[in-house]
């Protein structure tokens, strides 16, 4: 069995920028992604999770160093300023590097 | 003292004190939560409801009665940002962008209040126009498309594409979730007619009014964890958050009578002016003007007017529409 | 035209029209959603009042007039299977393991179809016997099975056991969700009979066609996002899709009047033959027949074959029920 | 031979045969779930409606009335852990904190029992003080908190502080999530009275039956998938699970003539001492107790006191009563 | 304190196959396992998760390396094929490493 | 783009354990967290997640790796005799450290 090394991107952010992201990752070339609800406390408060709309969401890419680069350059230049969020990278090995 | 009587009798119905629980429970800091799925149902269920039984309505009362009143309806939710802008704009001190997106707001309306208002006529047995729905299907987005432009010609940012974001604000505030449920629902509600309704009263009329209820228990957690915030808006919003309903809800009445419709009707019209939107203005502003503060919309129209509204506005537009209607 | 005119009466129920509205939200990309829970909670709600009510209509009946028409469907369920297979394997030209997959999908039944069809019949004034919900009960896993053999035989795979998958798919298709929902409130309906009805009634029966109608819009949704799918499945499995329910519609009215049932009892064995699952089937096949192609029977099954009957094919079932019966 | 027949009648309610259906499915691990948000959606309307209804009762009947046998009530359960513990320590050779979380169990109630003996009272004819949801809402907490300080004075253990965890468990006991609903409601009840009740009856009266039905299918496989946790448990346990609720709803149903209640108050009184809290109590002991073994208290309070106060024990209570009051 | 090298492995995959890797989690020797509701996109497609039987789920499982190992030569041989899904591995420190 | 070394934290626990548990972080001084539900199995037993009082939560924290460590360590200390859970680090890279 042969594994690649890969990067694990995580993004919290409120659930009204999903679409805004969803589109930056097909931008930077992510191939798929994994999406999910959570609730979650930060500098801007807490988020208590009961309305969709105010609620966070937390999406995982995996893909490879450099457009893990690519996609941290742009979401530090475009989305920071503007959404309460968080993003940090991880290194993971998967099977199949094609697809990813 | 009729006004009084009539506002004890609002505090006293199930609506407002379930409300009033639910502010209490975040108040209390109670681990009582309702979980996403349950809010988002019982929302699908009150849009889906009142917009159904308001295109039952327009089918019964035709198009050539709606038409005008609708329009006047539409009018009203896009000038009102251009007379709270600049009062934000210039008494508030609020930059140009915070203030576009608060007028965007109070243009647009919240369809709780509008619910909350008809179970209230109903309660007093004041009679109303049931096509009144229509209102609330065309006042949505107007404001907020007048109030996302106001602040991109403010501002002119780029990144981004700020071209791009205002499409996506119009899409948001025609096609986002709330106003596709209401017009659709009215739009199959006029094509079924009474035959219809008569399949699907006991489900989306008659437990009605419990229903909204059980929701304001949720609406007031919702609004009891904006409190806190209120010594972030200053006195200038507090004050904002309750006179300008009272201003707009004036005209509204007053508007009502000038394009025909009865008491009731006109009521609601005010209603409808008076209230604030809380979730699809801020989605439809959080994604076309980011840089404009959450807290500050969202506290006025969520923490202030909504529960000014629930509580004390309703009964006091009925109150001036009776005194016009005399 | 007696036949248009019900086709035109059916596409203006609220069902249909909610059905319709939620094909739209898919086809316009809204972002309206119906939470997993809100499915899920009611899906649940729907198969245990269908259910329920069966049962006590079986207790009214009894046994004895009840097991005759319930073999027979069985029995068609299981033989249907038989027929369609070798037609998608040599006309269709697909691969034997698709060929099962998508025969065992139109052999099994969709119970939301059948519920829609109960309301239309109610709708017109249509008598039917309330305990026909035990041939829905008893048509679903049949038909599975002997997909699931089918295309076992056909291709005798290897890895992970295809004995162990086969016992697997048994298991999914009888210990399933939907199956042991519908088939325990029978039991449960059956046990308590009239007096257990009174007290439920307003919650199991009165509210029923409201909820079916806000179900069907989720199920719109679903449906419309399979349609772009459609251009990938190919012209065959399309007419495949509208031909083959009016076919076995047909067998099931004929054969139901075989077994002596009345108009109604008929025209819903003709639904449930007519009809292919998208639930019970996809979950059992998915998990024996991982190999077959998931596009092809979900969107057949889902976004040809449910659409058409919950339009045109209810409604033509029975017409030719009532000219068989004339 | 009365007491057999009324047993029979409550086997085959729907409520009881639904939570067999829910063992049923836990036993054969069928795939069925309810998602969370649908079970915490029930409790919400089941809370919030047998308390409002409870309120408006109260409402009616004037606080004079009341006060008496809710002190009564309130007595009552913060005395059952003095007499259940020393049983469970010295009988049971059970530990002091896990004596002291299981008689914290006992001590509480459980609404869903109290809610399905009203459900029978009702089926039976038998008339209730329908304020004795008063009693419900004063005897969730007493308990807990007996049995907290029972199992804090046993064990003086440090370590995160249980001065704290006293508090935590009172913080959780008073404005837990199921007490704050109850008495909310209650309230809101009260205060709103017969007006209130008729605007949203259609939703918390009319179907509640049916969707305790519904609920208690879930329950059932709560309850079932503690079933095999029974062997762990001993024989101590098992038998404590059904003689003590004997005991305890005696001892409620004298009290209950004792303060003046009618046969049907009396016999909820004892249904609520015999009954057991697997969800308030629970979440209070795993914060201030968590040395206490989870598998002892769960199992016995829902695996065994439960499905025993569902099925027989409601009836029991009842004819216990009918012999004192004849 | 001491923490020990085990390895996280993640799999995204339809919800369908949930019983399959359930059972050879246990069948490589994995001692618990965290499973939880995702929406996805990916090569087949969007993934939108109304119909549980149609959603996606995540699964994560800490396993020793030698287990990570086993398992994803598994997942490669009888499940790619099969499922849609995605499984990487992560590098993490656990306490208590005869619990894994 | 500059990116820092930062320790995840990921503690899944039973849902009665969460009050205690973010008290902890922000004893430790974690600056926020995101949390979800979700089903687990383990040592001790199934988990399946209906009744929320019940359930297991997944708890995710980006801290620095000092505040990790004093993290694990009274997790192992207070939380672990005590309650049903795991807990595991992980090393990922953030972007503005100041953050976390
Ligand atoms: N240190 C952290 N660890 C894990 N999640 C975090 C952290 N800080 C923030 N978050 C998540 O990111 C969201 C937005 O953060 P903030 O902009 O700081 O409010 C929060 O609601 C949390 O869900
Ligand atoms: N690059 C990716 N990063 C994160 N998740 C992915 C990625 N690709 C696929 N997935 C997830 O795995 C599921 C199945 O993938 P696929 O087989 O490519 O459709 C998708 O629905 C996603 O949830
Ligand atoms: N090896 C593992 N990998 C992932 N999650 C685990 C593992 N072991 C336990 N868990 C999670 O931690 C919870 C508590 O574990 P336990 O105390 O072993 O029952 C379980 O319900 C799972 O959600
Ligand atoms: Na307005
Ligand atoms: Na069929
Ligand atoms: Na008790």
């Amino acid at each position: 069995m042969k594994t690649h090394p890969m990067k694990l991107v995580t993004i919290v952010c409120e659930a009204y920028a999903r679409e805004a992201v969803t589109k930056l990752l097909r931008e930077v070339g992510a191939h798929g992604y994994t999406l999910f609800a959570v609730e979650g406390d930060g500098s801007q408060g807490k988020r208590p999770g009961d309305i969709p709309e105010f609620a966070n969401i937390q999406i995982e890419v995996v893909v490879s160093p450099t457009v893990a680069d690519t996609l941290l350059t742009r979401l530090e230049k475009e989305f920071f300023p503007r959404y309460a969020m968080i993003a940090f990278e991880c290194e993971v090995r998967v099977l199949r590097k094609e697809k990813f | 003292m009729e006004i009084l009587d009539a506002i004890r009798a609002n505090l006293l119905s199930p609506a407002v004190l379930f409300f009033a629980l639910g502010l209490m429970a975040a108040l209390t800091k109670s681990d009582l939560k309702f979980p996403e799925p349950l809010y988002v149902g019982l929302t699908i269920y009150l849009l889906v409801a009142i917009g159904f039984k308001g295109g039952v309505a327009i089918a019964e009362a035709g198009l050539a009665k709606v038409w005008l009143p609708a329009l006047a309806a539409l009018a009203l939710g896009a000038l009102i940002p251009l007379w709270t802008y600049p009062l934000l704009r210039f008494g508030g001190k609020f930059s140009a962008v915070d203030s576009a997106a608060i007028a965007a707001h109070y243009g647009s309306v919240s369809a709780v209040t509008f619910i909350a208002a008809t179970n209230y006529l109903k309660a007093v047995n004041q009679p109303y126009e049931d096509y009144a729905t229509a209102f609330l299907a065309v006042m949505e987005s107007p404001a907020i498309l007048v109030g996302v432009v106001l602040g991109k010609l403010a501002t002119k940012t780029e990144g981004e594409g700020s071209g791009v974001s205002l499409k996506k604000a119009m899409h948001e505030a025609i096609f986002g979730r709330s106003i596709f449920l209401l017009v659709g629902a009215l739009v199959v509600g006029a094509l079924c007619g009474k035959p219809g309704m008569e399949k699907v009263e006991a489900f989306f009329v008659t437990p009605f009014q419990g229903v909204l209820a059980l929701f304001l228990l949720e609406m007031g957690m919702v609004a009891g964890r904006r409190l806190e915030d209120l010594k972030k808006v200053g006195l200038f919003l507090l004050g904002f958050g309750v006179l300008v309903p009272l201003v707009n809800g004036t005209l509204g009445v007053y508007l009502g009578q000038l394009v025909g419709l009865e008491l009731g009707g006109a009521t609601l019209l005010g209603v409808l002016s008076a209230s604030a939107s809380y979730i699809a203005a801020p989605v439809a502003i959080r994604i076309s003007l980011p840089e404009a503060n959450p807290t500050l919309y969202l506290t006025s129209s969520l923490a202030i007017t909504f529960p000014f509204n629930i509580t004390l506005g309703i009964p006091i537009y009925l109150e001036i529409a009776r005194h016009l209607y005399s």
